[in-house]
């Protein structure tokens, strides 16, 4: 089947990317003056024998090309290797992990979708309205504030002075973690029916989500408006008009299912930024995911860690971009996948 | 045995000391505190805020730092322990806010031969673990032995008892009695058993899992900690939270007010952890010094100081590439270029003591070396380098505008604040310096594997109640095991006088000893004794029952919310 | 004959940056029932603005509609409201534009693409609405009308683009159906073959026609009438026959010359001397003076009004009358 | 004069477009008002010493790799700390009781430098790498293509902090880290632009003229490729500061008492109940400053985009 040889070889084309990937991890890892083994056998006079032990574990004697090698053969039987800050393997981490952050990202790029696009159709059918100028003008200044004094903010006004959503995790005191099925927990609760859980985790994803959507929001907001802006004055619109369309049917069935092709594009693009914003958000909402494992791992220079993280970072990168190029064959026809 | 094996002891001793020490004490994440003689005393009362109480059957602790090994053969930090205090019981252990009477634990009496080598040790019967299965003679010996055989790869607690015992050394009598066969008498073998490493394990469960290996980690222990402790671990989340919960088995029993619900919360962000304080998510909460004043008067919170034994201090590197640091006078110059006043009063909030060298407060001996002590004295500095030689150049800069490098850790304020004090005042005196902050590892890396910094911080906690662990860890030369911090500084009259200090009997002599050691070091000074901060404790007033042990440090079981 | 629609004084400007494109300077013509009528002219003249005019597409910003009428069957399209114009739109009036390709939809089918005209103004249900969409293909002679009904343009030819297109047009059955230079955007051997098939269609439902084309050939071929526009006036109107004949307007005679005539022998081909002027500051008075080879004084001060030279065939030119 | 003249004729169209263009751009709001706040910035940064109300001492030293080198310094004034809004302390103070106008006002100069820096560095190694791929092509287009594909399948914030971690904390790391984590960007733009530009008639002429490959690229091509360049680096100077902010943040970027936004922010958030305006203004000012850069950027999007200037 004409799909699945495409999706094969889009993935084919993964491996090579992912190997440059952890080839720059690994010389950023691997240039650093600092003693890792020594601060993975605890520190400061750690028993020379531990180090030692440990500096041949690790390989750290040998020469970089040959350790790159072991990294890579270790990679090959899905080993990512030891992760210091936690004494356990960085896989085990990931899995840990992951679906916090996979949670927070999806529900904030739905979001920003959501809210990018009709913001976007509305500026654009408006434009230069007073509605466009301040549509625009609130995105752009979401797009424009750090996202960690932002999250400070809603933190301070919603939790703090105005106490009406939790502070930070992901579920409330004393709530049960529903059974774990994917680890996204609305979804894992309503297959489960623990509505407790439900409520309690949607309640939390709140004010997070809110804040990482933010910047991609504009970003989507901006696209779809420019090119709503150009399909307007297509001929096929005016060929709709021509056939008595109502406006509303006109922008919002043969307009808009053009300009969404455009958006999705960016989106795509766009969730590397959310991985980032990610890092920050995570922080400060104490949300367990990637994030601050990812900055936790960096602090202490552990980097069997941070190239864990690279690494699926890249995968999810390329997954999106995958499933934006699926998207695109289902919104244009005249794209056709696989030839 | 002989001086050089004493030293090589010793020096294995205190480095894995080091290893807790300066892991937890560098970092500067994560408040660290063994035993110590001190009492907490309950200090600010307040009108009560919201009474109508939250989670009332659970306790929730906003923490900074996650438990690293829940192996109590191998767990050596503060995050662990408090963990492990709950899940495991010790033979002895203290009680309430008395961290130096040892009171009955899992053993209900205890003698010791004349002669000190044979501690007999009656075991409490009826006790089970929270599996299940009976705590017998068996455990005990199976509990210390694995601790010697394992010898902790990972942390080096184990030398805690292996200073006094070896593998079977612990004999068993009958069921409920065991004997302890020492080869030397040792006078501190009671606190020393009082530490998690002492705690207690189920011989078949840990057969069960992995058994004991010499000189390996056993991962399923790491994880999965099991004793007959008040409370059992049901959950650990990495980085997230660990959640305990009441074990039925225990033989306290659960009449009277206890919780059956304790949920540890890690939290990098501080302001979360205020917030959750002040709202009554959490029941207790780490707050950072700069934060005492947001919550030290907010509704439903109570706070309580304490002293501690715990000690700030930079250190200096005397064989540094800067080779004017290998003379006396600039250190000394040094030394009158920090402001210790302003540290306490404006970095510490005042919550935070004097230090006059190397023995804190607390700590037998310290008044040795009271009566004076460096201060802020900027003409003096400039003077005594003038006087080294080391004068102004036409630029208005000592050593040619050649800057003196204070590293710290990144995320300690404290430590950032000291820095740019200290720098502020060498200006002053027209000597740069250069203040950066870096990560822990690239500064153990920088410490020990270079001399190209001249100034560094650490903190300290006791290992055991005794100046010795501190004056000779810090001011000993590296030949006899000393020097934790890689000062490179030596002087072998310190170094013999620490020695013999530490097998002299009388406590005067001692003294005197260290005082002798204290001149010389305050004189030819390889540390800047910032000062001796204070223990500072916030909880929610409807908790009830928790008292400061600076040697247990938190003991759920004897909590309660109302 | 009757009249079917009727334009009368239509002025369109256009607010530009560069300043106002005056289009349509108040033009004036009838469409009888069941005729076709060709609007001739060089590119930029105002045909295409008219057209829309009358459909009342010109898309404010820029565009305008500022005076004028344009009675169907007696109710004036610029006083209904929106509501009522769609109706009239696609039902009444429906339009086939120049680029078939840009006109169609890409990511619709062309089945949806007529269904949805059909269902939007006949009250059939989606299969019967399906059903004549199908018709609509075979009449206008798409090879395999299933298949296409159930392809994207895109994978059409021109040709069967255009037919889509007119398939599309015609599916309502509209009294007046206005033809923007249907074929211009087709190769030579199509153009005749939509050209026929427009007409005949139009013979087979009756409805009139209003074609847009710069090509004589093209309205010889197709039409009844013929107006000649130049720089947003209707300078000459008549039948084809008058028109070919004996043109009377400058312009209109400079068009006929500028047709290659096979059959006589020419030395070269004339041209109209000049360029199109631009409609943002056009000249004074009759806007074709400065091309023209017999301008008067008179040209340049006022605008020629509109003069009978013969039944049916009216003229704006100084030339034949108006001078007092 | 002639000369003048002449070249006012040969470029006659590029100069009506020009005056179309900046007569569109005068009259969309939003991006006025964006020029007006990075007017201001500069102002700001231009004339700091006679704005702010006090004033970092500069002290030169040698640093570790021997070269002289000037660093700012600011006085601690314990007795002052976290004082609120006054006539004295515009801004209140912080911990060390710095004045927080007066760093927020010498912080605009940092800004504006990591911004230039990075921006400027990464967009000459963007162009030069991208035109050649583009004009090439073959394998040097395959390598470097790659190689932007790597740099674009890792988030820029992770990257930009594992370099920085790596290198060691400190501004000038942090300005390395990210122009490692920008060129790419650049690179893909002009690259595309090149390759369309290379097919145009007018460069295939050029070509046939016997035009030297160089100068098709920088008479041709780069000019085209203008447009959206121009308008990716607008909105880029806010990005580079936000994600240096970020990284600040994190504990990553600036020492300690530097006059650095972000790190004011992420040192100040320890304050934030005792002292909101610790957070508050240079959060403010980081927003400003890149709302402006957006705002231009959006504009010029829109105004440069040909499909929707009319």
């Amino acid at each position: 089947m004409k799909l699945r040889n495409y999706i094969i070889r889009r993935l084919a084309l993964l491996i090579p990317i992912l190997i440059g990937v952890t080839l720059l991890t690994f010389t950023i890892s691997h240039v650093i003056p600092a003693d890792v083994a020594r601060h993975f056998a605890g520190g400061a006079k750690a028993n020379p024998e531990t180090i030692a032990r440990i500096r041949e574990e690790m390989h750290l004697d040998e020469p970089l090309y040959k350790q790159y090698g072991y990294y890579l053969n270790d990679l090959i039987h899905g080993d990512l290797g030891e992760c210091y800050t936690e004494r356990r393997p960085v896989t085990e981490a990931i899995k840990q992990y992951l679906p916090a952050t996979a949670e927070l990202t999806i529900l904030a790029m739905v979001m920003a979708i959501f809210i990018g696009i009709i913001t976007g159709v509305v500026s654009a059918v408006k434009r230069n309205s007073w509605i466009d100028h301040v549509t625009r003008l609130i995105a752009i200044t979401g797009v424009s504030m750090p996202i960690f004094w932002l999250a400070l903010m809603l933190q301070l006004a919603f939790a703090y002075k105005y106490p009406i959503l939790p502070l930070d995790s992901r579920l409330g005191i004393g709530v049960v973690a529903p059974n774990h099925i994917t680890g996204l927990y609305v979804f894992d609760s309503l297959v489960t029916g623990n509505f407790t859980a439900l409520k309690s985790s949607i309640y939390h994803l709140i004010l997070p989500s809110i804040t990482l959507s933010f910047a991609s929001l504009a970003i989507i907001l901006r696209i779809t408006r420019s090119s709503m802006l150009e399909i307007v004055r297509s001929d096929y619109i005016r060929t709709a008009r021509a056939k008595g369309l109502r406006e509303r049917t006109v922008i919002y069935k043969h307009a808009l299912r053009n300009a969404l092709i455009p958006t999705i594009t960016v989106a795509g693009i766009n969730f590397a930024y959310l991985l980032g914003g990610a890092v920050l958000t995570e922080t400060i909402f104490n949300w367990p995911g990637m994030g601050r494992f990812a900055v936790a791992a960096v602090n202490n220079l552990d980097f069997p860690s941070v190239m864990g993280f690279t690494l699926i970072a890249a995968i999810v990168m390329v997954t999106a971009n995958l499933i934006v190029d699926l998207l695109y064959s289902v919104l244009d026809p005249r794209v056709r996948l696989g030839d | 045995m002989n001086k050089k094996d004493i030293g090589k002891t010793l020096a294995l001793l205190v480095m894995a000391t080091m290893v807790f020490a300066i892991f937890s004490g560098c970092i500067g994440e994560e408040k660290e505190e063994t035993p110590a003689p001190t009492t907490a005393a309950p200090t600010t009362e307040k009108p009560a805020g919201p009474t109508e109480v939250k989670n009332p059957d659970t306790m929730v602790r906003y923490t900074i730092g996650d438990a690293k090994n829940l192996d109590p053969a191998d767990a050596y930090d503060t995050a662990s322990s408090e963990v492990l205090f709950q899940v495991y019981e010790n033979l002895v252990t203290v009680k309430g806010s008395d961290a130096v009477t040892i009171e009955p634990g899992l053993a209900t009496d205890w003698s010791v031969s004349e002669d000190g080598l044979v501690w007999t040790f009656h075991l409490r019967k009826g006790v089970k673990f929270s599996n299940g299965s009976d705590f017998t003679a068996d455990d005990v010996v199976y509990s210390f032995d694995r601790v010697l055989t394992m010898n902790s790869p990972e942390s080096g607690c184990a030398w805690i008892l292996s200073q006094f015992l070896s593998v079977g050394d612990t004999v068993k009598v009958d069921d409920y009695t065991v004997e302890l066969h020492l080869e030397k008498s040792f006078g501190i073998t009671l606190p020393c058993l009082v530490y998690t490493v002492g705690a207690i394990v189920d011989s078949d469960y840990v057969e069960a899992h992995g058994g004991v290996q010499a000189d390996t980690e056993n991962e399923f222990m790491k994880a999965n900690p099991m004793g007959t402790g008040p409370y059992m671990l049901e959950s650990w989340t990495r980085k997230t939270e660990i959640k305990l919960v009441k074990n039925p088995n225990y033989w306290g029993g659960w009449e009277g007010k206890h919780v059956s619900n304790v949920i540890i919360k890690i939290v990098e962000e501080p302001s979360t952890r205020i917030l959750a304080l002040k709202n009554g998510d959490a029941d207790f909460a780490d707050i950072p010094t700069a934060n005492i004043v947001d919550v030290k008067d907010a509704p439903g919170v109570r706070m309580e100081l304490g002293p501690s034994v715990n000690v700030t201090m930079l250190h200096i590197q005397t064989k540094s590439e800067n080779t004017f640091m290998a003379d006396p006078a600039v250190r000394k110059a040094m030394c009158y270029c920090f402001d210790y006043d302003a540290t306490i009063k404006d970095i510490y909030n005042g919550y935070a003591i004097p230090l006059p060298g190397p023995i804190p407060k607390g700590f037998p001996c310290y008044e040795s070396q009271y009566e004076y002590r460096y201060s802020l004295d900027l003409d003096k500095a400039a003077e005594i380098l003038d006087a080294a030689g080391f004068t102004v150049n036409d630029d208005g800069y000592r050593f040619d505008g050649k800057p003196i490098a204070i590293y710290y850790n990144a995320g300690n304020e404290e430590r950032a604040k000291m820095s740019m004090m200290l720098q502020n005042n060498l200006a002053l005196i027209g000597v740069i310096s250069q203040v950066m902050a870096d990560s822990w590892p690239s500064l153990l890396g920088r410490m020990f594997g270079t001399t190209d910094w001249d100034v560094m911080y650490c903190g300290w906690a006791p290992d055991y109640i005794d100046p010795d662990n501190y004056i000779f860890s810090f001011n000993a030369s590296a030949d006899v095991g000393g020097d934790i911090y890689n000062t490179s500084w030596a002087n072998a009259r310190v170094d013999e006088l620490l020695i013999d200090a530490k097998f002299e009997s009388d406590l005067a002599k001692r003294c005197e000893m260290y005082r002798e050691a204290w001149e010389i070091i305050i004189d030819d000074p390889s540390h800047i004794w910032a000062c001796q901060p204070q223990h500072v404790h916030f909880e929610r007033e409807w908790v009830h029952g928790y008292e400061y042990n600076p040697c247990i440090l938190w003991s759920y079981y004897n909590y309660y919310k109302e | 004959m009757k009249e079917l629609l009727k334009v009368k004084g239509l002025k369109t400007y256009f607010y530009t940056y560069e300043g106002v494109v005056k289009a349509l300077e108040g033009i004036n013509f009838d469409i009888y029932k069941g005729e076709s009528i060709g609007l001739v002219g060089e590119t930029g003249c105002g045909k295409s603005v008219t057209a829309l005019s009358i459909m009342r597409l010109i898309q404010w910003p820029p565009g305008k509609i500022i005076e004028g009428e344009i009675t169907l069957d007696g109710k004036d399209l610029l006083k209904i409201s929106e509501e009522e114009m769609r109706n009239i739109r696609g039902a009444e009036i429906s339009m086939i534009f120049q680029e078939p390709m840009s006109s169609l939809n890409p990511v619709f089918t062309i089945g949806s693409q007529i269904t949805e005209a059909i269902t939007l103004h006949q009250d059939v249900d989606k299969k019967e609405a399906e059903k004549r969409s199908l018709d609509m293909l075979n009449l206008v002679r798409m090879p395999d009308a299933e298949k296409v009904l159930k392809q994207y343009p895109h994978e059409l030819s021109g040709g069967m683009q255009q037919r889509a297109m007119i398939a599309m047009a015609l599916s309502c059955k509209p009294s007046l159906l206005i033809a923007d230079e249907p074929t211009t955007a087709l190769d030579v051997t199509v153009q005749a073959q939509i050209l026929d098939l427009i007409r005949e269609l139009n013979e087979e439902i009756d409805s009139s026609m209003l074609l847009i084309t710069h090509d004589l050939g093209v309205v010889a071929q197709v039409c009844d009438r013929v107006a000649v526009m130049y720089a947003g006036y209707i300078v000459e109107i008549g039948t084809v026959k008058q028109i070919f004949k004996n043109p009377y307007h400058p312009y209109t005679k400079g068009l006929m010359y500028a047709i290659p005539k096979i059959h006589v022998e020419t030395k070269r081909l004339e041209v109209i001397r000049g360029v199109v002027p631009n409609l943002i500051t056009p000249p004074s008075g009759c806007r074709f003076h400065p091309r023209c080879d017999h301008a008067m004084d008179v040209c340049k001060k006022k605008a020629p009004p509109t003069v009978k030279v013969e039944d049916g065939h009216y003229v704006a030119c100084f030339l034949h009358g108006g001078v007092k | 004069m002639g000369f003048f003249d002449e070249w006012k004729k040969r470029n006659e169209s590029r100069i009506k477009e020009t005056k179309f263009t900046l007569n569109l751009f005068r009259h969309s709001f939003l991006s006025m008002l964006g020029l007006v706040l990075i007017l201001l910035m500069i102002l700001t940064a231009l004339f700091a010493p006679f704005i702010a109300t006090e004033h970092p001492n500069y002290v030169t030293l040698i640093n570790p790799q021997g070269q002289r080198v000037t660093e700012q310094r600011w006085e601690i004034h314990f007795e002052e700390k976290l004082e609120p809004i006054s006539s004295k302390h515009l801004f209140g103070t912080n911990d060390y009781g710095y004045d927080i106008f007066s760093m927020i006002v010498y912080g605009s100069r940092l800004s504006i430098k990591i911004a230039l820096m990075v921006v400027v560095t990464a967009l000459i190694i963007g162009v030069v790498l991208g035109a050649l791929a583009g004009y090439f092509g073959g394998w040097m287009d395959e390598i470097v293509m790659r190689v932007t594909d790597i740099f674009f399948s890792i988030p820029g914030l992770i990257l930009a902090m594992a370099f920085t971690a790596a290198l060691g904390r400190s501004i000038e790391h942090v300005m390395y880290a990210m122009i490692i984590v920008w060129w790419p960007v650049y690179t893909r733009i002009i690259r595309a632009q090149v390759l369309k530009t290379r097919e145009e008639t007018y460069v295939e002429a050029a070509r046939s003229l016997g035009t030297t490959d160089l100068k098709i690229i920088f008479k041709h091509i780069l000019p085209n490729s203008f447009a959206p360049l121009f308008v990716q680096v607008t909105m880029d100077m806010g990005a580079v500061v936000l994600t240096a902010a970020g990284l600040s943040f994190i504990g990553l970027g600036a020492s300690p008492g530097t006059a650095e936004w972000g790190l004011m922010i992420s040192t100040g958030r320890a304050y934030i109940f005792q002292a909101w305006w610790y957070v508050f203004f240079p959060g403010m000012a980081i927003v400003l400053f890149v709302l402006g850069f957006n705002l231009l950027g959006d504009g010029l999007r829109d105004v440069l985009d040909p499909k929707l200037r009319r």
